[in-house]
């Protein structure tokens, strides 16, 4: 098995050396952006297959954690590695045929960086370092149509994600004074029993900052704009890349570290509130992308509640439900957003001329993001309302059911209007268009027949559960 | 650390917060990044107090030279004054 | 609370404060990343500051094999080298990109800066 | 094992049907020929009672089984889909179209063969689409508005449907159809609501209604034949079998719930017939007329007497078949004139004589005349509520009956009645296909009305169970504890009456026919072209009289809660304004509620 | 000016609140050594030889923060750069520089680069190391660009250093990983601790650091100067 240290370490060979590569050859710097994800995939399946449940520490710097940075490698980082580097893959694959700036694939490929990096550290000023290449990247990428909204997207994102991240570094670093120790597994150790009250306050910093790159309520004001301004194909990596890394960083911290009723009841309110306005706005929007966007948000909110259930119901399938949604809208907004590309330049809600395959792909994707049968969506819409009727939170299920026929209204009505419209045939990037086919094959096969995605999930979440063997392994040296 | 030090820092932070207070207030963006580069300088002497040389160095390069220069040229494109 | 760390923790909580208060009051994007850099700089000093210790010397041991110093904590002064240069890193392309916008709008006033909204 | 391969069958043939459809026209026509026939042979062949099930995972399983009562629908829509199928052929249409009419059979089929609740919704749901798919195809009419409401009132009825299903798992344990026990009645009364709600909603009772006139309106029209006569037996399906499966111990025990449903049927029979007989469109006065039908099959079902039952299934059943051949003869009509405007219309007798007897004897099935298959029905209907003692349910239904009377009548007569048309004079007999729908709809019109044993029988095979109530039926005539009816004598009888009036007419009567000159116009001239045919403001006084009834639409309220919806997220975008110092004090309030949330602990 | 008091009291409240708190559990400068500082202080000179304990923890115990740190570095110049291509406006140019700043520029640079140079390659001995030595680098630059008119140098050698330096430096990492098992690990002798070639692979990554942060900047630099490169 391949060393997963090198999805990194060459991932960052190939960042440093693409200036070379573009002056040896324009074509060059598309081919590696595209074989860097492919490998990490590689790295990542063979792994996931081969490894037993429990977690692969490989150390850096020579010295065992806690006293050297360490990766720590289980199935649920490597599920979500897969899911990252996979949109990573089919994203880069449409490049290969476009005149790109090599310091855009430098961008692209450090911002992947930063995704694996969150997902593979075990160490928490470690994650701090690659959410900020993570956050940095996608500061540069936002901005990279250079017109003036995806220029203003670009610096509200900034502004607020810099002061996000700060929060996040004082929290991080309360946490080492707290515990003299800044491995996450020592630190969960460290905190398991007793937390003081400052313990708390470190999570709340840390949750600014996270909440900041997950698009939580308060902090996702600067979502729909970066959605709205953005390239499609970056708005692909916000809601598929960027979110989802740090939705996995923020389920690891606050099931390892603060797995407190407090937090979970955070989590959920923000969730729900996140959730309900999200959709609420998107049912109002008159550009279709940034409707989307709305509604990428409202799909994270979901998860985030669907998670923070679990301190309701202490059962696994909270996680469960939260982790399949996230599949789900992963794939289904990639498929939704990167379909945007056929589509005219900034389309309204009620688009006209649009060529049969795009409205077919539309369609597919919103269906799968609706929740509709034989669609991978309705697994997880399934999974929610199940848990949330565990709960007995009965007003909170038909509140959800509710949004869910919001979400269907303002979805319906754009599909409406495409299968309406005149059907004037643009040329599609044909790999992109492969991409946008494979995208929907897997979510219709899913929805059919989700044995594949339902063990897969199965084994990372039983890799996310059992906290005792992952402290006692990576922290069980001090 | 000796009373000497720490009447010292505590002039320090009055320039802080003077120099804050400046960048604040102040309308010109020219004065702002002065300032700004004031408090980093301070930073560093701050850092040197706290036994911190590597930090201090290193803010002292970054932070009031090198940053400073970065808004200098920056405010070449933006202008001077902070327009209301 | 006596009067250091009134001062070592005082001061850079009052940096943080201030630049998030320049930031919510200035019209002026190139005045919020002044905010942003003085933030940073306060959150620097406090991670510093909450890794003295009194009467201990840099983590420095320049007479080594003799004296074996008492020394402050090094791990905060190592995050707080990464953080400055993070923070610079950001400071950069936030420059970068009010250079671009004042390229595109003619000015850099946050009040023209609301083509999207709602 | 083999049942599913209907539906395979039905979408491969859609399939066959598309691509010749793209190709050639003759390659269409044989296609459909082949989906036709195809659909005929398996479903005489291979449809045996037997369960299966696949892709299990947890409580879940995708299970079938074919029962009485599914396959007694099942044939129902078999007949009504290759009914419409012939009509069809004369339709030069997308080819898309073609395949989303056979995925709707397909998923409708399944949907009736599911054998727990969430099969069932799956397959609904993407029935649904299917409709959705077609509607975007229509012909006439505002399209997309009809088909997004279309697919928004189902999708409401669906996900509270979903709703339901869940409580109903969190309470029995299973999401099959058996019932729930030891649950407070007020909850079971609740999770009912919620399952039957998409089925309300798909047989169009009000005030879940008002997506059916437009969708009748703009669809194709040879669609709306399986649409009215076939799909809308899947919502009758869902709610025969939550009642007699699920719900029957709450039917029966329970004594406000049958005579609310009931009445919501009589309220919704009422109005359909009185918006019925005041639309000047013909496809939107068959639409309420076929709501109002269905409002009658609501009625007997939701009584839960045996009898109300049995009459509820059997008009149903009536319902497919004269609405049936309504819905067909109007398309014949209209695919020859080209229009679907009552009022442009008329004196098409001798144009299109058996388009004329079909429409005939399809408003008097509708208006229960015996010897034709509306009469057992809402003869046993009527038996059962009197049985029953409701005298006001009595008279509303009595009343809609009568306005089944006055849209028979405006129907009939402003499209064969009265004076040609001069752009009408060389219109022909419907086609083919048309024709042939017709006279293969006109035979149980006949048949099943002298014989309703035959169907009662099958009824009587499930009801039974239920009910265990002793058979009340031979082949010919029913029998109650308070009346009894010979249909043939019956028949007979009022056919005597019927000769017996039209002698009279002919010794006594004291007609002549006019000529064009003999019409008084004040004193100009009146050419041969004049129509002095009484089909403008028909029923102009009704609509005097029921005009403010006209206004309140369930619209008008939909509307309204849209509105407020919008008015919400107008409310809740505001939060994003564009202006990056609100986002930061955001932020830092949002910071000061964390810190002050562990201030305590602190 | 209601609303800028209003904050401004809101603000320093808040920041009295997280200031009592601090100081509350962590009262000023009294805490011990615990945890992984502890171990640093007492092993770190013994692991790696390096007297400059902060040193060895960015370079070796957390030196995989610090290639992060490089590679956020790498990035933002990149996006800075990325950013300004095919910016249009009209270069404002800074004032005339006068004699004494064009002859004091250029006599001092190079002092400034030599100063640079030597606080790099003491950064395992004394306070210092790559980062501010490469930007002190930068910095003499930076006097180059501001007090000598139409100051040029070749991009493409600064892209080279960059590249190289950058590149290097993940290849010493690799070959920790080949040598050591373990990336980023030292993989030569520590030698005699305070002497200069000594603490193993701690001198290499600070030189290759310090070209790298110094070509960084530099090119930074020049961007925000020119206004981007014409690509």
């Amino acid at each position: 098995m391949v060393n997963p240290i090198l999805i990194i370490a060459l991932l960052l060979l190939f960042a440093f050396l693409m200036p070379l590569l573009g002056l040896l050859h324009r074509r060059l710097p598309a081919f590696a952006t595209l074989i860097l994800p492919a490998f990490n995939l590689y790295v990542a399946v063979n792994h996931f297959l081969k490894m037993d449940f429990i977690p692969v520490v490989i150390k850096t710097g020579g010295f065992r954690p806690p006293f050297g940075i360490n990766l720590a490698v289980d199935h649920f980082s490597l599920f979500f590695l897969i899911l990252v580097n996979a949109i990573g893959v089919f994203i880069a694959l449409s490049y290969l045929l476009e005149e790109q700036d090599y310091r855009f694939h430098i961008l692209f490929l450090l911002n992947l960086l930063g995704a694996s990096g969150i997902i593979l550290t075990g160490d928490l000023f470690n994650s701090f370092v690659f959410l900020e290449i993570l956050a940095i990247s996608s500061y540069a990428l936002a901005g990279s149509r250079k017109e003036k909204p995806a220029l203003e997207g670009a610096i509200k994102y900034l502004i607020i994600g810099s002061i996000g991240a700060s929060f996040y570094l004082l929290g991080v670093f309360i946490l080492y004074k707290v515990t003299g120790t800044l491995n996450i597994a020592d630190i969960a150790l460290k905190l398991q029993n007793a937390k003081s009250g400052i313990v708390y306050l470190a999570g709340m910093f840390m949750l600014v900052g996270l909440f900041v790159e997950t698009e939580l309520f308060p902090l996702n004001t600067w979502a729909p704009d970066v959605y709205q301004g953005a390239y499609n194909r970056i708005a692909v990596q916000f809601s598929s890349l960027i979110s989802k890394a740090a939705i996995y960083l923020l389920f690891r911290i606050t099931f390892l570290i603060f797995d407190d009723p407090l937090f979970y009841k955070l989590l959920l309110v923000v969730g729900l509130l996140t959730f309900v306005v999200a959709e609420f706005n998107a049912l109002a929007q008159k550009d279709l992308k940034r409707m989307l966007g709305y509604s990428s948000i409202g799909q994270m909110g979901l998860a985030v509640l669907a998670f923070a259930l679990y301190g309701m119901i202490s059962h696994p399938e909270a996680f469960f439900a939260a982790t399949l949604l996230i599949v789900n809208h992963a794939i289904a907004k990639a498929l939704l957003f990167a379909n945007m590309d056929n589509m005219s330049e900034n389309a309204t809600i009620d688009i006209r001329s649009v060529n049969p395959f795009s409205s077919l792909m539309f369609a597919i994707g919103a269906l799968s993001v609706m929740g509709f049968p034989f669609t991978l969506g309705f697994w997880a819409k399934i999974e929610i309302l199940g848990i949330l009727l565990r709960t007995n939170l009965l007003f909170l299920f038909f509140l959800i059911i509710l949004i869910f026929m919001v979400e269907a209204f303002y979805y319906f009505r754009v599909i409406t209007n495409l299968f309406r419209g005149e059907t004037v045939c643009r040329r599609l990037n044909p790999l992109l268009a492969f991409s946008l086919v494979v995208f929907s094959i897997f979510l219709v096969y899913q929805g059919f027949y989700p044995i594949f995605t339902f063990s897969w999930l199965n084994r990372a979440l039983n890799a996310l559960l059992n906290k005792a063997i992952y402290i006692s392994i990576i922290a069980g040296g001090l | 650390m000796s009373e000497a030090v720490v009447i010292f820092s505590v002039v320090l932070a009055l320039l802080v917060v003077l120099a804050t207070f400046i960048l604040w207030l102040t309308k010109d963006l020219l004065i702002g990044v002065l300032s700004s580069a004031v408090i980093s300088l301070v930073a560093s002497i701050f850092f040197l107090i706290l036994q911190a040389p590597d930090v201090a160095i290193t803010e002292a390069s970054v932070g009031a030279a090198l940053t400073t220069g970065f808004f200098i040229f920056a405010l070449k494109y933006v202008g001077r004054r902070e327009d209301d | 609370m006596n009067i250091e760390s009134l001062i070592f923790y005082g001061v850079p909580i009052y940096l943080i404060v201030m630049g998030i208060l320049v930031i919510l009051t200035t019209k002026n994007l190139f005045k919020m990343l002044l905010g942003l850099s003085i933030m940073d700089s306060g959150i620097n000093i406090l991670i510093v500051a909450l890794g003295y210790i009194k009467g201990a010397t840099a983590p420095i041991y320049s007479r080594y094999p003799e004296v074996f110093e008492k020394v402050v904590d090094p791990v905060p002064q190592a995050l707080v080298l990464t953080a400055i240069v993070i923070g610079i890193a950001f400071l950069g392309l936030g420059l970068a990109l009010v250079i671009r916008i004042k390229e595109k709008y003619g000015t850099v006033n946050v009040e023209k800066l609301k083509e999207l909204k709602w | 094992m083999y049942n599913i391969n209907l539906a395979l069958l039905a979408i491969l043939a859609g399939f066959l049907t598309f691509f010749g459809a793209l190709s050639h026209r003759v390659l269409r026509v044989a296609s459909i020929v082949i989906g036709i026939v195809g659909t005929l042979v398996f479903a005489f062949l291979y449809l045996k009672p037997d369960t299966m099930e696949f892709i299990r995972m947890g409580v879940f399983a995708m299970s079938f089984n074919l029962t009485d009562i599914s396959r007694f629908f099942l044939w129902i829509i078999i007949s009504a889909f290759t009914l419409s199928l012939l009509p069809l052929i004369h339709e030069e249409r997308s080819p898309f179209f073609y395949l989303y009419y056979f995925l709707a059979f397909g998923f409708a089929s399944l949907t009736i063969m599911a054998n727990d609740l969430l099969t069932l919704y799956m397959n609904f749901e993407l029935t649904s689409l299917a409709i959705f798919a077609i509607l975007l195809l229509g012909v006439r009419g505002d399209i997309k508005k009809t088909a997004l409401k279309y697919i928004i009132y189902s999708l409401v009825g669906a996900y509270f449907y979903l709703g339901g299903l869940f409580i109903k798992f969190k309470y029995s344990g299973n999401i099959g159809f058996g019932g729930i026990q030891n649950v407070s009645t007020l909850t079971q009364i609740a999770i009912y609501t919620l399952l039957a709600l998409p089925f309300f909603v798909k047989i169009a009772t009000m005030p879940f209604h008002n997506w059916a006139p437009d969708a009748y309106y703009s669809a194709s029209d040879s669609f709306t034949i399986f649409f009215s006569a076939g799909l809308s037996k899947v919502g009758v399906y869902g709610l025969v079998i939550l009642m007699l499966k699920t719900f029957a111990e709450l039917f029966k025990s329970n004594l406000y719930l049958p005579e609310i449903i009931a009445w919501v049927g009589g309220i919704t029979a009422l109005l359909g017939g009185i918006y019925a007989f005041m639309s000047d469109d013909a496809k939107k006065l068959l639409a309420y007329s076929s709501i109002s039908q269905l409002g009658y099959v609501l009625v007997g079902l939701g009584l839960f007497t045996p009898y109300s039952f049995s009459a509820g299934i059997f008009h149903s059943v009536a319902h497919f078949v004269f609405e049936g051949v309504l819905f067909t003869t109007v398309a014949g009509v209209i695919h020859r004139l080209g229009t679907s405007d009552l009022r442009r219309m008329g004196g098409l007798i001798k144009k299109m004589p058996i388009s004329f007897i079909g429409l005939l004897l399809g408003i008097i099935a509708a208006s229960g005349i015996p010897p034709t298959i509306g009469f057992p029905g809402k003869w046993l209907l009527y038996e059962a509520i009197i049985m029953k003692g409701d005298l006001f349910l009595v008279s509303l239904v009595f009343f809609a009956s009568i306005t089944a009377f006055l849209y028979s009548y405006k129907l009939v007569h402003s499209i064969f009645l009265g004076k040609l048309h001069k752009e009408h004079r060389d219109v022909k007999e419907a086609p083919a296909g048309y024709v042939v729908a017709t006279i293969i709809f006109l035979i149980p019109i006949i048949v099943f009305g002298v014989f309703p044993g035959v169907i009662f029988e099958k009824i009587y095979g499930f009801t039974k169970p239920v009910f265990n109530h002793d058979v009340f039926f031979t082949f010919n005539s029913l029998k109650t504890q308070i009346g009894f009816v010979k249909i043939p004598v019956a028949g007979i009888a009022l056919a005597a009456m019927f000769a017996f009036s039209f002698i009279l007419y002919l010794i006594a009567g004291r007609s002549y026919r006019a000529k064009q000159e003999d019409n008084y116009t004040a004193g100009e001239w009146v050419d041969e072209d004049f129509a002095s045919h009484y089909a403008q403001e028909f029923y102009g006084f009704m609509r005097k009289a029921f005009g403010k009834l006209l206004d309140l639409s369930a619209e008008k309220f939909w509307n309204g809660v849209l509105t407020i919806f919008k008015a919400f997220s107008e409310l809740t975008r505001r939060i994003y304004t564009g202006d990056v110092r609100d986002y930061a004090l955001y932020l830092l309030f949002f910071l000061i509620v964390l810190v002050f949330l562990v201030g305590g602990k602190l | 000016m209601i609303r800028k008091v209003l904050y401004f009291l809101i603000l320093i409240a808040f920041g009295f609140f997280i200031l009592s708190a601090l100081s509350a559990y962590f009262p000023f400068g009294e805490n011990v050594l615990t945890g992984v500082a502890r171990y640093y202080t007492e092993k770190g000179v013994k692991d790696l030889g390096g007297i400059n304990i902060v040193t060895s923890v960015v370079t070796i115990y957390r030196g995989f923060d610090t290639l992060g740190e490089v590679t956020v570095l790498f990035l933002s110049v990149t996006a800075l750069a990325f950013t300004l291509v095919g910016l249009k406006v009209e270069k404002a140019k800074l004032p005339k520089p006068t004699l004494i700043m064009e002859t004091g520029g250029r006599y001092l640079a190079p002092l400034i680069i030599l100063f640079g140079a030597y606080v790099f390659l003491h950064g395992h001995l004394t306070p210092g190391g790559g980062f501010p030595g490469g930007v002190i680098i930068a910095t003499s630059f930076l006097l180059l660009l501001v007090t000598q008119e139409n100051y040029r140098f070749k991009k493409f050698h600064i892209t080279t250093t960059e590249v190289l330096a950058g590149t290097l430096y993940v290849l010493v990492g690799l070959l920790g990983l080949y040598y050591v098992k373990s990336f980023l690990g030292n993989f030569l002798k520590t030698g005699k601790p305070g002497y200069l070639v000594s603490a193993g692979i701690i001198p290499i990554i600070y030189i290759l650091i310090g070209f790298k942060v110094g070509s960084e900047m530099t090119s930074a630099l020049n961007n925000l100067k020119e206004g981007g490169d014409e690509h």
